[in-house]
């Protein structure tokens, strides 16, 4: 399968859920959506055979808004194992809610429980909201992957 | 028991007979051995006071903010104004090699050295004057024998002692 | 009695012989664990925030230091990803390089998990001779890189270093050893009936769950899903070389030994492809090298140690996102870096394989016996470090 | 002077003084313990291709190591959790040494030299080194650790399923040469071996000693990478001394014990030496440190078994191996009369 013959069919499959969709070559297909339609979306995607999520990632863009990436590929059509659908959805900057696609995708369990802990980030639906993973127990402030979480750096002068 | 699995065990156990009275082994008998190791090992580093440019690209690439630029007192006073020189702080050192990779004169060069102990933290900080007289010598309380290793299809690793 | 006072719980670590630094919660009823839950995060590094505020090749070492025992695969993954954003591609003879380089890792990290797994069901010699079998193999890349372990060997546009001389000689002598020592390996551990009886049958992973559970590496192959990235979208130079994926059918943890075991000897196979094939010429990207003053030049040309350019100090990556992914030893692991045109990454999104292992301990250890844990554990090839980043 | 010394001496070897205090009693045992654990660790060492313990005192491979780490532990802190109970706690390990020591004084070393004679002395020993087990059980439980809780449990549940195969192999050789008493059962020995007369009885009981003493591939109670030490978990210094002492004790015990049923104990010494204790009692020593030493050299060649595993091993192959050792040895008798 080359690259046009699964965008055009992704985009085939997702007409009707408003998702903006491009490509990057040779193997990147970036699907946004609202983060309403994106439970469906994702169904829809695993019915065409994206079965598992590599990686969540959550990215800050201060004042402005978060955007989840879900990094997802196929493990059971190894035709599809090469291209990688990064399914997008922004969020506001003040209500940072996205409902979880543990459902779907039981593979992103861990990886939003990650972007929970440290981005702060919270996927509806998951059982271990408001718990720490990799933080200690007691960890309280700002999620410390936010930009505001300064860290200091020295500098080459001693 | 089955006969199949009747064989697996005398197998083993014979292995481990095979290897209880053989006499390989693949210690290096650490300190009273000490490995000479390849060239290009990347150990502790030393400075050429002469060489150096004073570029400072070697505490810009720094990824663990080992090396830095101090200011070198005498030349500074000399000519009237700061004269910054690269020094190491071993206590964060990752010896990745990236500072003597990047120098443009070559300034920086490994050595082999690289069991050292020291008894404070501040030890550990070599200022550029500290830097340019070289890497400490490691001491031992018995001269070690320098040994090589030697791959080996026998035994993988051999070491042979180093004239 | 209620089903509540039957249970007990038990901490498995971070303070215990085989925890390594990570806690499961055991609840054991009798000699069968209920659930168990592992509880991570004792090592975490904070890898992706640091990236933040290094610049770009400062992070090199940085992502070696999560999994030190499989630091190539991170190494390389990393230099991928900032390749795709610069646009360019090393030379050939570096892709071989780096290819020369992540075999022998793959190699010793197999053999750092199975010993780990033989100490973790008793056999203190599998053990010992996983660790002992380790030292050529690193002995071999330290040669090739100056270090032991966190080989930072793989820049942006190239390798660190030029072959030493008479190496194709000494890694021959490396992989026959080898080759030969996996007979004992198979009598005195593999073969041994205890080691069955352990293995066999415990821990089973069916295809549908690993695929559903996004598995990843030797512990997915042995699930029966041929999946590798180095077939899947082949980097370095993987397209050139020929071997086969390993998989194994059963799922189980000895399936899962059984496939490291014959990637070793697969990555046997494409070493010695590697230094037939490898090609000659420039082992750093002629756009860096033309950045290096005349004398560093011929200094590289001299000593085969490639010094860095100036512009390696703040390297400036162009704006945009890149993916990238690399088959480590314990299997795939993946950056995703979102560049602003700075010198330091926006985002840097690390995920090891040990990470997306994580699950399956939830997954395989529910109504397996006490002491199943351990031998399932060390079956996985964990590294709690990695996992935590 | 020479009169008070020759005095001493001759009191020395009487067998009741003799038997509990030099062989097989305390004296070998302390010296036995401290080689085995140095070739313990030197035979695993060298399987693995390392050199294992060698710098104290180098010109004999390390040897004096074992003195070494017992002078550590006796002058280590002996640390008593507060949660323990702490008359159980310290009573045990003491118990459990005592009761692994026990039966050595039941133990014959000549035809005509032993501390006690009886009738029953077969029984009288195997009594004795089951009521070791119940300790370890009241160690887990005493501790106060969910480690040692399952430890203690572990010992228990395999005791019941390798005492009884254990007692019926060690039978079925009473059966075989009609006497419960051990200077019979090894002076019945003087042609052929027990074990070759009955090898069924001899193999099942041989693994059923390793499986009761804790060795590869049965180490299940004190399984270090599952339960950390199992009910050792809590002990420190000279009190987990004396506890991993008492399993090599045991070990030794049943060692000497299988030496006499089986490999003939004494024999095949002539009648001539058995009048001094030292010869007949060196036979019988070397026979049971072989049997040690293939005890611990499995650790060098094997996992261990799961605890399902080593219960199954227990009851559905000892036990039937076991009767059928009896059957064997009534099959001889009825055979050839009577040995």
């Amino acid at each position: 399968m080359n690259f046009e013959e699964l965008k055009s069919r992704i985009e085939e499959g997702l007409r009707e859920l408003s998702a903006e969709i491009s490509g990057k070559e040779p193997n990147v297909i970036n699907i946004n959506v609202s983060r309403d339609k994106i439970v469906e979306v994702a169904k829809k995607l695993k019915a065409l055979g994206f079965d598992h999520v590599k990686a969540v990632t959550a990215i800050d863009y201060p004042n402005e808004r978060f955007e989840v990436v879900y990094i997802a590929s196929s493990y059971s059509n190894l035709d599809l194992a090469f291209f990688l659908i990064n399914l997008r959805t922004d969020l506001p900057y003040n209500d940072p809610t996205t409902p979880s696609l543990i459902e779907v995708w039981p593979s992103a369990f861990y990886q939003e429980h990650e972007e929970h802990d440290l981005m702060g980030i919270v996927f509806e639906g998951h059982p271990r909201m408001g718990e720490r993973l990799l933080l200690p127990e007691s960890y309280e402030g700002l999620p410390p992957l936010r930009k505001e979480f300064k860290i200091k750096t020295e500098g080459i002068n001693a | 028991m089955s006969v199949d699995k009747t064989i697996r065990h005398v197998k083993a156990l014979a292995t481990g007979i095979k290897y209880l009275v053989s006499s390989k082994r693949m210690t290096l008998m650490y300190p009273d051995e000490i490995e000479e190791f390849p060239d290009g090992y990347r150990g502790m580093i030393k400075y050429n006071w002469d060489t150096c440019i004073k570029c400072g690209l070697c505490a810009m690439v720094c990824p663990a903010d080992a090396m830095k630029m101090y200011i070198s007192k005498e030349e500074s006073e000399e000519g009237k104004k700061p004269v910054r020189r690269p020094g190491i702080n071993y206590a964060r050192c990752v010896f990745c090699g990236f500072c003597v990779a990047i120098c443009p004169t070559n300034s920086l060069k490994f050595t082999k050295v690289h069991d050292v102990v020291y008894n404070t933290l501040e030890e550990q900080v070599y200022p550029p004057e500290k830097f340019r007289e070289g890497v400490p010598k490691p001491q031992y309380k018995k001269k070690p024998k320098k040994m090589r290793a030697i791959l080996d299809e026998e035994r993988g690793l051999r070491y042979e002692p180093v004239e | 009695m209620s089903l509540e006072e039957r249970e007990l719980e038990v901490l498995i670590g971070p303070q215990h012989p085989a925890s390594g630094h990570m806690r499961m919660i055991a609840k054991i009823d009798g000699d069968i664990v209920v659930e168990l839950r592992p509880n991570i995060g004792y090592v975490h590094r904070s890898v992706e925030k640091l990236a933040e505020a290094k610049k770009f090749l400062q992070i090199i070492p940085l992502v070696e230091r999560p999994s030190l025992a499989d630091t190539t695969a991170n190494n390389l993954a990393y230099v991928m990803a900032l390749e795709k954003l610069l646009g360019l591609e090393a030379p050939p003879r570096a892709q071989y390089l780096r290819t020369l380089l992540a075999e022998i890792n793959r190699i010793h990290s197999h053999l750092y998990g199975l010993g780990i797994h033989g100490v973790m069901i008793g056999s203190s010699t599998a053990y010992m001779w996983c660790f002992g079998d380790r030292e050529p193999f690193i002995e071999l890349a330290q040669e090739l890189t100056g270090a032991r372990l966190s080989y930072s060997y793989i820049i942006p546009g190239g390798v660190r270093r030029e072959l030493p001389s008479r190496f194709t000689e000494k890694v021959e002598k490396a992989l026959r050893y080898m080759e030969n020592r996996m007979k004992d390996y198979f009598n005195l551990y593999l073969n041994n009936p205890v080691t069955r009886a352990r293995l066999e049958g415990v821990g089973v992973l069916s295809k549908e769950d690993a695929i559903r559970l996004g598995v990843a590496g030797p512990n997915l192959r042995a699930s029966g899903v041929p999946y590798d990235v180095r077939k899947v979208e082949p980097y370095a130079a993987y397209p050139d070389i020929d071997f086969d994926i390993i998989t194994e059918k059963v799922g189980d943890a000895f399936a899962r030994v059984m496939v490291r075991v014959k990637e070793i000897q697969e990555s046997i196979r494409i070493i010695r492809q590697v230094l037939k094939k490898m090609p000659e010429g420039p082992i750093l990207h002629e756009k860096y090298i033309k950045a290096i003053s005349p004398k560093m030049r011929e200094y590289m040309k001299e000593t085969g140690e490639v010094k860095f350019p100036g512009i390696f100090a703040n390297l400036r990556i162009p704006a945009g996102e890149a993916i990238s992914r690399v088959e480590g030893g314990r299997g795939e692991v993946i950056f995703h870096i979102i560049s602003d045109g700075k010198m330091s990454p926006y985002r840097m999104r690390m995920v090891t394989p040990s990470f997306r292992n994580v699950i399956l301990f939830e997954h395989l250890n529910r109504g397996v016996r006490v002491a199943d844990i351990p031998a399932i554990y060390g079956s996985l090839d964990y590294f709690p470090p990695e996992a935590d980043r | 002077m020479q009169d008070l010394l020759s005095f001493l001496i001759s009191l020395l070897f009487r067998p009741c003084i003799f038997i509990p205090l030099i062989f097989p009693g305390l004296t070998v045992i302390f010296i036995m313990l401290l080689m085995i654990i140095w070739l313990e660790r030197k035979i695993a060492a060298k399987v693995q291709l390392r050199y294992g313990p060698l710098y104290v005192f180098k010109p004999l491979g390390g040897v004096i190591q074992t003195v070494a780490d017992l002078l550590k532990d006796l002058f280590q802190e002996p640390i008593i959790p507060k949660t323990v109970d702490k008359i159980a706690f310290l009573l045990t390990p003491i118990m459990l040494f005592g009761l692994a020591y026990l039966p050595t004084v039941v133990i014959p070393v000549s035809p005509t030299f032993y501390a006690f004679r009886s009738d029953l002395s077969l029984l009288l020993l195997l009594t004795l080194t089951t009521l070791a087990p119940i300790f370890t059980v009241l160690m887990g439980w005493a501790s106060n650790n969910k480690f040692s809780l399952i430890g203690g449990l572990r010992e228990g549940y395999l005791v019941i399923s390798y005492e009884i195969p254990m007692f019926l192999s060690a039978l079925s050789m009473a059966v075989l040469y009609g006497s419960l008493d051990l200077v019979d059962i090894a002076e019945a020995q003087k042609g052929i071996w027990g074990l070759f007369l009955n090898p069924v009885a001899g193999i099942s009981m041989l693994v059923l000693i390793y499986m009761s003493t804790g060795k590869f591939p049965f180490e299940i109670p004190e399984a270090e990478s599952e339960i950390v030490a199992g009910a050792y978990t809590e002990y420190s210094g000279i009190m987990y001394g004396l506890v991993m002492g008492a399993s090599y004790v045991k070990l030794y015990v049943l060692s000497l014990v299988y030496a006499i049923l089986f490999l003939g104990g004494w024999n095949p010494l002539p009648a001539s030496m058995m009048d001094n204790p030292l010869l007949p009692g060196a036979m019988l020593f070397a026979k049971a440190f072989i049997l040690i030493a293939i005890g611990v050299f499995l650790r060098a060649v094997y996992p261990r078994f799961r605890i399902d595993q080593a219960m199954n091993i227990g009851w559905k192959m000892a036990l039937p191996f076991s009767i059928l050792a009896i059957f064997i040895s009534l099959g001889i008798v009825t055979i050839t009369g009577g040995m």
